[in-house]
């Protein structure tokens, strides 16, 4: 945290000063390390053996937060009869296809639950899973999975997916097929023993940070978890938070100030790109995109949200005022809104999937914009191959980046793999406006929208990314005036009409923050999306924002001092939902409605002697129902924000309470395991489940695995930032002032593996796997620490990923080296892989393709098999 | 000139001729809470457009800017030791600066340590090293060898009690390089002046903060007012003290040490040339009065042997 | 390579082996050129004027050369190691006692003026009076001219020179003298350049006293002036200041004699304060000499103070 | 004349450098143009004792050449070692932070991580003179890390390209083109490639209304606003290919 967001770090240090311990938990001693009271290093790719062993050890000396456990979560609810756990079967839930490669969560439902109706998680259709579609890639088949299924853990991010039961509860917690019970079953063997096994992680070590983070956890006291994507980065991604998640509604930390699972976000706007996506599987305000097999209509997209608990119960308002916005007085009751205007999703649409689609010619023309994917992302020679087979490409950005120029100096071209007089793409780099050049609003990582307000006009061609679609929008329409085509009539009939400004001709941010917002029947800016309706009289371009215009002001332009407010601080930006600060912080509060203790007082139920008066209220905006009290209990047959009941504080779960036990959702358990990453120099101590079972894989020449226990490959790398740098590097490698302090890439390694190798400080190395080599300066470091895990020593090699080939300064990139496996919820990749490390400068030209072949023939003679796939599973 | 060329000083501005003045004003970095992000390196350049100052890895852990310079005005030293050291020369390859082996100015010690133990595992318990990062910057000392050197007045000490460089003055002279004690002062080759930190003068003309403190996130950074800056620093030594932090200590604090006590002073984990700081600066001017004197009796001397060469028999 | 003392070293810390203080960015050869001829220009004004006092005019007019010459070429070396030159009349802007290089400005500024004067005074033959005015002010601030340069060394943190400051005027007194005599000795006819060689011999023994006397006071941080090149360079100035003594005692008053030994005190002299001037880069670059002393000093003081802690308690 | 234009020019070239001396030089060019035989005198006066030109109104103790040798002042004052007061030039007395001189500072928030600093922009004449963070953030109190506190750079560096850059098929150069131009190319592409890809339904004659040759990965410093108008477009296009440094 103190490396990648060191002003946030400020209240780390802050804590620290009043007392708090603080640990870290990192491959690498780092700066944050070296102010924290204790840093454990552990082994990369194993976080859910860690934080289930602090599961475990909640459970198995009861030290859960009981009172909050039993009316917060999903802790007493019984579970069907026909789950099976890991435990049972060996690293694998019940509901396991292995022809397809998928889970069935049917039999995770919980007790009681109907049959899952059509809504359900899976497309029916779908005859089989991305691996036999990617054997048959050609025909566009592949990659089509539950894709809607991950729209939906998706859309869990604001809400949750449907459980259409609120099911049977034991709030004794003894049922043998409650929550709390299998639970404890599932995490029983991730003992001291068992982390250090795994992890690397000594039992002392393990034991200071399970005893301070239990003691701290109570009425008294809270604790919270920072992350960043040192979490996320993995095929078991979305599970390494679920088990952060556990662990926290178990000690009660969820809802309450102090505790809490803080994402640590990277880009400026990152939270606003999730929650006004440019993402495919949702529109804004996680809304799915209707998908093929599913969503013919209307009426089917919103089906399985009708009539749910809680806040999601609104789907159809939600839906209906986006369509609005986007298509205003064209969206009828005659016409169903429009609904037949949004295009389908039938799969996997996320980025790697279209890269391997550019590759295979699917895909002809990409936008890139302020995006520099041959560097930032993953397996940066399939990026480049992508581009590199394009019709057009069009790069905005505010410096020339690796992606613009790979026709002319990608490393595929030094290779000889690629030609610049043979690549065809035609590329058009559009200079961008600069955070000060156009007025706009940022949401920062907990989820604050902050206006910025535009200081300068942009220099030369450079204009705001608002601006460039705008009027491309306006030439497309144009251009397409008159157009009787069917196809055409989603951009004709588009509201596109925003007010322009300055000499440039921008449109004005403000009129498009007005449309986010919304408006009513008069045209006014609504204030909550509550009051959004399902008969076309409002619009709203995302829900979840409504409110950002409040009163025709813009909110997120508030800058009231600190110092003039307490420290929730309501007065500064404004937070989506409702200017909300900490979320479901109903839950600050006992069942009751009382604060649980003084100290940790936030928001609570205000009663009043006359009947109905009384309030939620605090010091952030209430997350409930303000004037339900905590008694409510909704009738049987209430349905939306009716049927949430007065100890339900997860409003947006369809049954209110925290889940422990995911029961629908997510593609791989509705618990987290302990697997190993795709590549791996151990072997999973727990099950003979080497692997996340539905991991994705993309098939490529061009993605080779490293065998996993490989002697050919036998260290770890890992991948990260450097305070000095910003992610690929165009916003700080084009600066003399940034590059200067962090001049050229490096590696870290340990003074073991430097002795084994040969490595010198300064010196040079190179770093292979199976997809490329790279070379880096070497930094030998005792930051870096040699693990023993069981009976053998893994060395871990630590690699910033900042560099390219252009800028100020320049070097070969860590994500060249990266594999693609992803996670299956999210299509997130995996950055931990397996490598070699060598002293010397890496081959230059067609010499490195062979001296990589080689490493791969040996790697496979090795070990007498392909690099590893499924067979193990 | 009681003591206006060393030792205690308590009023450094009246001393340079400001009758009326605001008070002294200083830094205190407390390098406890130092993350080494190095943001004070770069608000400082971005303030004073202080240029690039060279692009080379240096090895040294992630100080790549290795040294205050006239071209860099804060320097974030970091320095990686082993928690539980032994000098048991492991025979490993180098740990110092690239080409250390063949180094002119080598380390003290060629013998790499390391945890006592082989295994390095985090079995230990700990991670067995400690990763100490510190911000340097101009001391602005009490007693300031640069400024008294300086010949054209254009190093001078301000109305808050800071040494600044007065850049339509500098003739570039270069005598203030190697009068600094902790060499800080460099002169720009490009430029031909000399330049150091002014603890942003022009922005406390109107009760601004300097740009490094401001952006400093953990407040490692201190500015203020010296007095009460120096109370703060008592205060937190002793609650790190407490806390049994026994290593922590002052630097610069002491009005009474070698420079009459520094403007910019610090708290350190750590004997101060382990981060590149004298451990007893003092200024040369504490010497000066010998120093003229024997200028003198060395005049005199010569001027004896010249009076008596010419003493003697004619021919 | 580094030399290996023979005695291993005293153990220190330091960041990286890096130096603590800056390494003086004054030029080679500007600065020892500068410290050379203002010695030699120093002393020979005095010379100048007790050859004018004793009728001895072929030495004044090679001592008056010397003196307006040396501080001539002082003043161009001088201005060119500024890294602003053009604003070199920045140096009168202020007086500063505590700067050598300010007070040396105000010596050097009327010693050029006046020996200059001096000088073309005795070549034209006008304005003798005025000459013979020039030529005593000349003389007045020779010796201040000569010595002051020491200062301007020992008045920093470099450790070879600010721990040398006690000897340093003497030596480079005795350089200056060496230089100026030597030189008369080379141009002056054996007639006339007695007392340009009495003060060659006196310098020669002021300078290597003052030497010594130097590398026993000073211990370690005298190091610099014994190894590597400054250490050669002196050792070699040594040899050649304590040759042409020997030789200009015994021999001084043959002319050819005269002219090598001569030669001989006036190039000593010169590497001299090559020497001396890279000691002094050297002591900066190595931060041992800055660490160990003031360690020893610290465990000195602390030792003092626990010593008289100690005593009330007894 | 013209070679003490000359000098002062080259001067000022050098002493642009320094931040401080951006102000200096603008007040020298406004004081020549108000005393256009001032240029002389005030070189003379900047080499010998730095003290600013009188043009400028600063010129309170400087009546004469001589009146203003801080050696004067440094006999009749009370700084007598010339260490402070009497040292002190024209320029350090009248010296003011350049942000004190802006013509706007606008509320602004830094470009880099998510943690969301509050920032100040200063301009002048058009052009960002600093960006510092803003002290009454609850969020950042003011502090800012090195890529925050490198912003100014990031938006007046020279690195940056601010002219359309094209590259046509097969080329081997970079070639100008016209932003208009380039945007109507672009447009033509965009219809072009929609309709060659479009897709009204799946292979199994599911309806899915959509073109599959075009996608877009955006970053994630894209404002909501503009993030809101791509995904907009895209979808009135029927383009599904969207993402976002989000999932990366």
């Amino acid at each position: 945290m103190a490396e990648c967001h060191p002003v946030g770090f400020q209240w780390v240090m802050e804590a620290k000063r009043k007392g708090a311990t603080i640990f870290h938990v990192d491959p690498r001693f780092t700066r944050t390390s070296a102010v924290s009271d204790i840093h454990v290093p552990i082994r990369a790719g194993t976080d859910i053996a860690f934080l289930g062993g602090l599961v475990n050890y909640v459970l198995s000396h009861e030290l859960d937060f009981r009172e909050y456990v039993v009316a917060y979560t999903n802790a007493a609810t019984i579970i069907g009869e026909a789950f099976e756990d890991t435990e049972d079967l060996d690293g694998l839930f019940s509901g396991w296809d292995p022809e397809s490669g998928q889970y069935d969560p049917e039999t995770w439902q919980y007790a009681g639950a109907p049959k899952a109706p059509a809504a359900g998680q899976r497309d029916p259709a779908q005859p089989a899973g991305d691996r036999a579609g990617a054997e048959d890639a050609s025909t566009g088949h592949d990659h089509e999975k539950t894709s809607h299924g991950a729209a939906r853990s998706e859309a869990a991010g604001s809400g949750g997916p449907s459980v259409p039961h609120r099911g049977e509860r034991d709030e004794t917690l003894q049922h043998p097929r409650c929550v709390f019970q299998i639970l404890k079953r599932h995490f029983a063997r991730y003992t001291p023993e068992m982390v250090h096994e795994i992890c690397g992680i000594s039992r002392e070590q393990f034991g200071q940070v399970a005893d301070a983070l239990t003691k701290n956890s109570n009425r008294e006291r809270t604790s919270a978890f920072c992350y960043a994507v040192g979490w996320t980065h993995h095929s078991v991604g979305v599970q390494n938070i679920r088990t952060a998640s556990i662990l926290q509604l178990l000690l009660g930390n969820i809802g309450r100030p102090g505790g809490g699972i803080m994402a640590l976000r990277g880009h400026a706007s990152i939270q606003g790109s999730t929650d006004i996506p440019t993402l495919f599987n949702i529109l804004p305000g996680y809304i799915p995109m209707p998908h093929a097999a599913q969503h013919d209509s209307l009426d089917d997209f919103v089906a399985a949200d009708a009539g749910k608990v809680g806040f999601w119960g609104n789907m159809r308002s939600y839906t209906i005022s986006l369509l609005k916005a986007y298509w205003g007085d064209a969206a009828t009751v005659e016409n169903d809104f429009c609904f037949d205007y949004l295009p389908r999703i039938t799969g996997d649409h996320s980025t790697y999937s279209t890269v391997l689609g550019q590759i295979e010619g699917r895909v002809k023309g990409y936008f890139l914009v302020g995006e520099n994917p041959a560097v930032g992302s993953s397996n940066g020679k399939m990026q480049r191959l992508g581009l590199a087979n394009l019709d057009w490409l069009v790069v905005r950005d505010m410096a020339m980046i690796e992606s613009a120029t790979f026709w002319k100096d990608g490393a595929e071209i030094a290779t000889g793999e690629l030609a610049t007089d043979e690549i065809g793409t035609e590329v058009f780099f559009l200079p961008a406006a600069s955070h000060v050049e156009k007025a706009g609003s940022f949401t920062q990582t907990q989820r604050m929208l902050q206006w910025r307000t535009k200081a300068v006009e942009p220099p030369g061609d450079a204009r705001s990314d608002l601006q460039f679609y705008y009027e491309l929008g306006q030439r497309i329409r144009t251009k397409l005036a008159g157009s009787t085509d069917e196809m055409d009539r989603p951009l004709l009939d588009l509201t596109w009409d925003y007010p322009t400004e300055g000499p440039l001709g921008e449109p004005d941010g403000h009129a498009v923050l007005r449309e986010i917002n919304g408006t009513g029947p008069d045209g006014e800016p609504l204030s909550a999306y509550t009051e959004l309706k399902d008969d076309g009289s409002t619009s709203c371009g995302c829900w979840i924002y409504c409110g950002v215009y409040a009163d025709g002001v813009n909110q997120a332009a508030r800058r009231k001092p600190h110092w003039e407010q307490n420290e929730v601080a309501l007065e500064w930006g404004w937070v989506w939902p409702a200017n909300r600060r900490i979320l479901y912080n109903r839950a600050s509060a006992d069942p009751d409605g009382k604060p649980w203790s003084e100290r940790k007082k936030y928001v609570w139920w205000e009663a009043s002697a006359d009947e109905g008066r009384g309030r939620w209220t605090g010091d952030d905006v209430p997350d409930f129902i303000a004037d339900r009290p905590p008694d409510h209990v909704p009738a049987d047959d209430a349905t939306g924000p009716d049927a949430i009941g007065g100890r339900d504080p997860f409003v947006m779960q369809t049954d209110g309470k925290g889940w422990l036990f995911a029961s629908a959702g997510l593609a791989d358990g509705p618990l987290p395991t302990h697997y190993e990453p795709p590549e791996s120099p151990v072997h999973n101590a727990l099950y003979r489940q080497q692997n996340n079972p539905p991991r994705k894989s993309i098939d490529h020449r061009a993605n080779p695995l490293n065998p996993s226990y490989s002697t050919v490959f036998p260290y770890v790398f890992t991948t990260y930032r450097l305070t000095e740098h910003h992610t690929a590097g165009a916003m700080s490698r084009t600066l003399s002032y940034l590059s200067e302090l962090q001049p050229e890439m490096f590696c870290e390694i340990s003074p073991r593996l430097a002795r084994q190798r040969g490595l010198t400080n300064g010196g040079w190395a190179t770093i292979v796997t199976s997809r490329t080599a790279i070379e880096a300066r070497v930094l030998v470091t005792e930051r870096l620490r040699s693990l023993r895990i069981g009976d053998q020593y893994v060395e871990q090699v630590g690699l910033p990923y900042h560099w390219g080939g252009t800028g100020l300064t320049t070097g070969d990139s860590a994500n060249d080296l990266v594999n693609l496996t992803l996670d299956p919820n999210v299509f997130i990749q995996d950055k931990v892989g397996t490598c070699d490390i060598q002293p010397g400068r890496r081959p230059r030209g067609p010499e490195l393709v062979s001296y990589v072949d080689a490493y791969r023939v040996r790697a496979r003679d090795d070990d007498g098999r392909e690099p590893e796939n499924r067979s193990d599973a | 000139m009681s003591n206006s060329l060393h030792g205690r000083l308590d009023d450094v501005q009246q001393d340079a001729g400001y009758d009326q003045h605001p008070p002294r004003m200083g830094f205190f970095t407390d390098t406890s809470v130092c993350i080494g992000c190095k943001a004070c390196e770069v608000a400082c350049k971005e303030w004073n457009d202080v240029p690039e100052d060279g692009m080379s890895l240096s090895g040294m852990s992630y100080d790549n800017t290795q040294a205050l310079g006239a071209s860099t005005w804060r320097h974030v030293a970091f320095v990686e030791k082993p928690l539980h050291p032994t000098t048991t020369d492991l025979g490993l390859p180098g740990m110092g600066a690239p080409g250390w082996d063949s180094h002119e100015n080598g380390p003290a010690s060629a013998a790499v340590t390391l945890p006592a133990s082989e295994d390095q595992g985090a079995e230990s318990g700990d991670s067995g090293v400690r990763w100490l990062m510190s911000s340097d910057v101009c001391k602005h000392c009490t007693h300031a060898a640069c400024l008294d050197v300086c010949p054209t007045g254009s190093l001078f000490r301000t109305e808050y009690g800071t040494v600044v460089v007065q850049p339509d003055i500098c003739n570039g002279c270069g005598y203030c390089v190697p009068a600094c004690p902790y060499g800080v002062i460099d002169v720009r080759k490009e430029d031909g002046r000399a330049f150091k930190c002014t603890l942003c003068y022009d922005r406390l003309k109107t009760g601004d903060t300097p740009a490094c403190a401001k952006a400093c996130p953990t407040e490692s950074i201190q500015y203020g007012e010296l007095d009460e800056l120096r109370a703060r620093a008592d205060k937190r030594v002793d609650e790190l003290h407490e806390k049994g932090l026994d290593v922590a200590r002052l630097y610069g604090r002491d009005p009474e040490d070698g420079v009459g006590g520094d403007g910019a002073f610090f708290l350190l984990l750590d004997e101060p040339e382990v981060y590149g700081l004298p451990p007893d600066p003092v200024v040369t001017t504490r010497d000066l009065g010998s120093i003229w004197a024997h200028v003198g009796a060395a005049a005199g001397a010569l001027l004896a042997i010249g009076a008596a060469s010419f003493v003697g028999r004619r021919r | 390579m580094r030399e290996r003392a023979m005695v291993p070293e005293p153990e220190f810390e330091s960041y990286y082996g890096k130096q603590i203080i800056k390494t003086p960015t004054w030029k080679t050869p500007d600065v020892p050129i500068y410290l050379f001829v203002g010695g030699m220009a120093g002393a020979s004004a005095l010379l100048a004027e007790g050859a004018a006092r004793s009728g001895r005019p072929g030495l004044e007019g090679v001592a008056r050369g010397a003196a307006a010459g040396g501080a001539v070429v002082g003043t161009v070396a001088l201005i060119h190691d500024l890294g602003r030159p053009e604003r070199f009349l920045n140096m009168l802007r202020v007086l500063k006692v505590t700067s050598p290089l300010s007070v040396g400005s105000f010596i050097l500024a009327p010693f050029a003026g006046l020996s200059v004067a001096a000088f073309a005074s005795h070549v034209s033959g006008r304005v003798p009076r005025i000459g013979r005015l020039a030529g005593l002010g000349a003389a007045a601030f020779g010796p201040p001219l000569t010595t002051y340069t020491a200062a301007l060394l020992c008045n920093t943190a470099v450790p070879a020179w600010h721990e040398g400051h006690q000897e340093m005027p003497f030596l480079f007194a005795g350089s200056g003298a060496t230089a100026a005599g030597g030189l008369a000795m080379v141009l002056t006819p054996a007639a006339e350049n007695g007392p340009a060689r009495r003060m060659a011999i006196a310098g020669a023994g002021l300078e290597l006293a003052a030497a010594q006397r130097l590398k026993h006071r000073l211990g370690m941080v005298a190091e610099p002036y014994e190894i590597g090149r400054p250490g050669l360079l002196m050792r070699t100035a040594r040899a050649m200041t304590a040759a042409s003594a020997v030789v200009s005692l015994v021999a001084g008053r043959n002319r050819a004699v005269s002219v090598v030994a001569g030669t001989s005190y006036v190039a000593a002299s010169l590497i001299t304060r090559f020497g001396v001037f890279e000691a002094g880069l050297t002591s900066a670059r190595d931060p041992k000499y800055t660490v160990i002393p003031q360690r020893e000093r610290l465990e000195r003081r602390r030792a003092e103070r626990e010593h008289e802690d100690a005593r009330p308690a007894r | 004349m013209a070679e003490a234009d000359g000098n002062r020019t080259r001067l000022t070239e050098v002493l642009g450098h320094n931040g401080f001396e951006d102000r200096a030089r603008h007040q020298t060019r406004n004081a020549s143009v108000g005393h256009p035989n001032a240029n002389l005198r005030e070189l003379v006066a900047q080499g010998m004792h730095g003290d600013a030109p009188s043009g400028y109104g600063v010129a309170m103790r400087e009546k004469t050449f001589i009146g203003s040798w801080p050696i004067l002042r440094q006999i009749s004052g009370s700084d007598r070692l010339g260490r402070g007061k009497a040292a002190m030039s024209s320029r350090s007395e009248h010296l003011q932070p350049r942000t004190a001189e802006a013509d706007k500072v606008v509320d602004s928030v830094c470009p880099f991580c998510a943690v969301g600093c509050a920032q100040k922009v200063y301009v002048k004449d058009g052009l960002v003179t600093q960006i510092e963070g803003d002290a009454a953030s609850p969020i950042s109190r003011g502090r800012l890390c090195p890529k925050g506190s490198a912003s100014k750079q990031l938006v007046t560096s020279p690195t940056r390209v601010t002219k359309v850059r094209y590259r046509r098929s097969f080329g081997s150069e970079w070639e100008d083109l016209e932003l208009d131009t380039a945007m109507d190319m672009i447009a033509d592409r965009v219809i072009k490639t929609r309709k060659e890809f479009w897709q009204w339904e799946d292979e199994e004659g599911r309806r899915t209304r959509r073109t599959m040759g075009i996608a877009s990965l955006g970053g994630a410093t894209l404002d909501n606003e503009e993030n809101y108008l791509m995904k907009k477009l895209y979808t009135a296009m029927g383009a599904i290919q969207i993402e976002n440094q989000a999932r990366i």
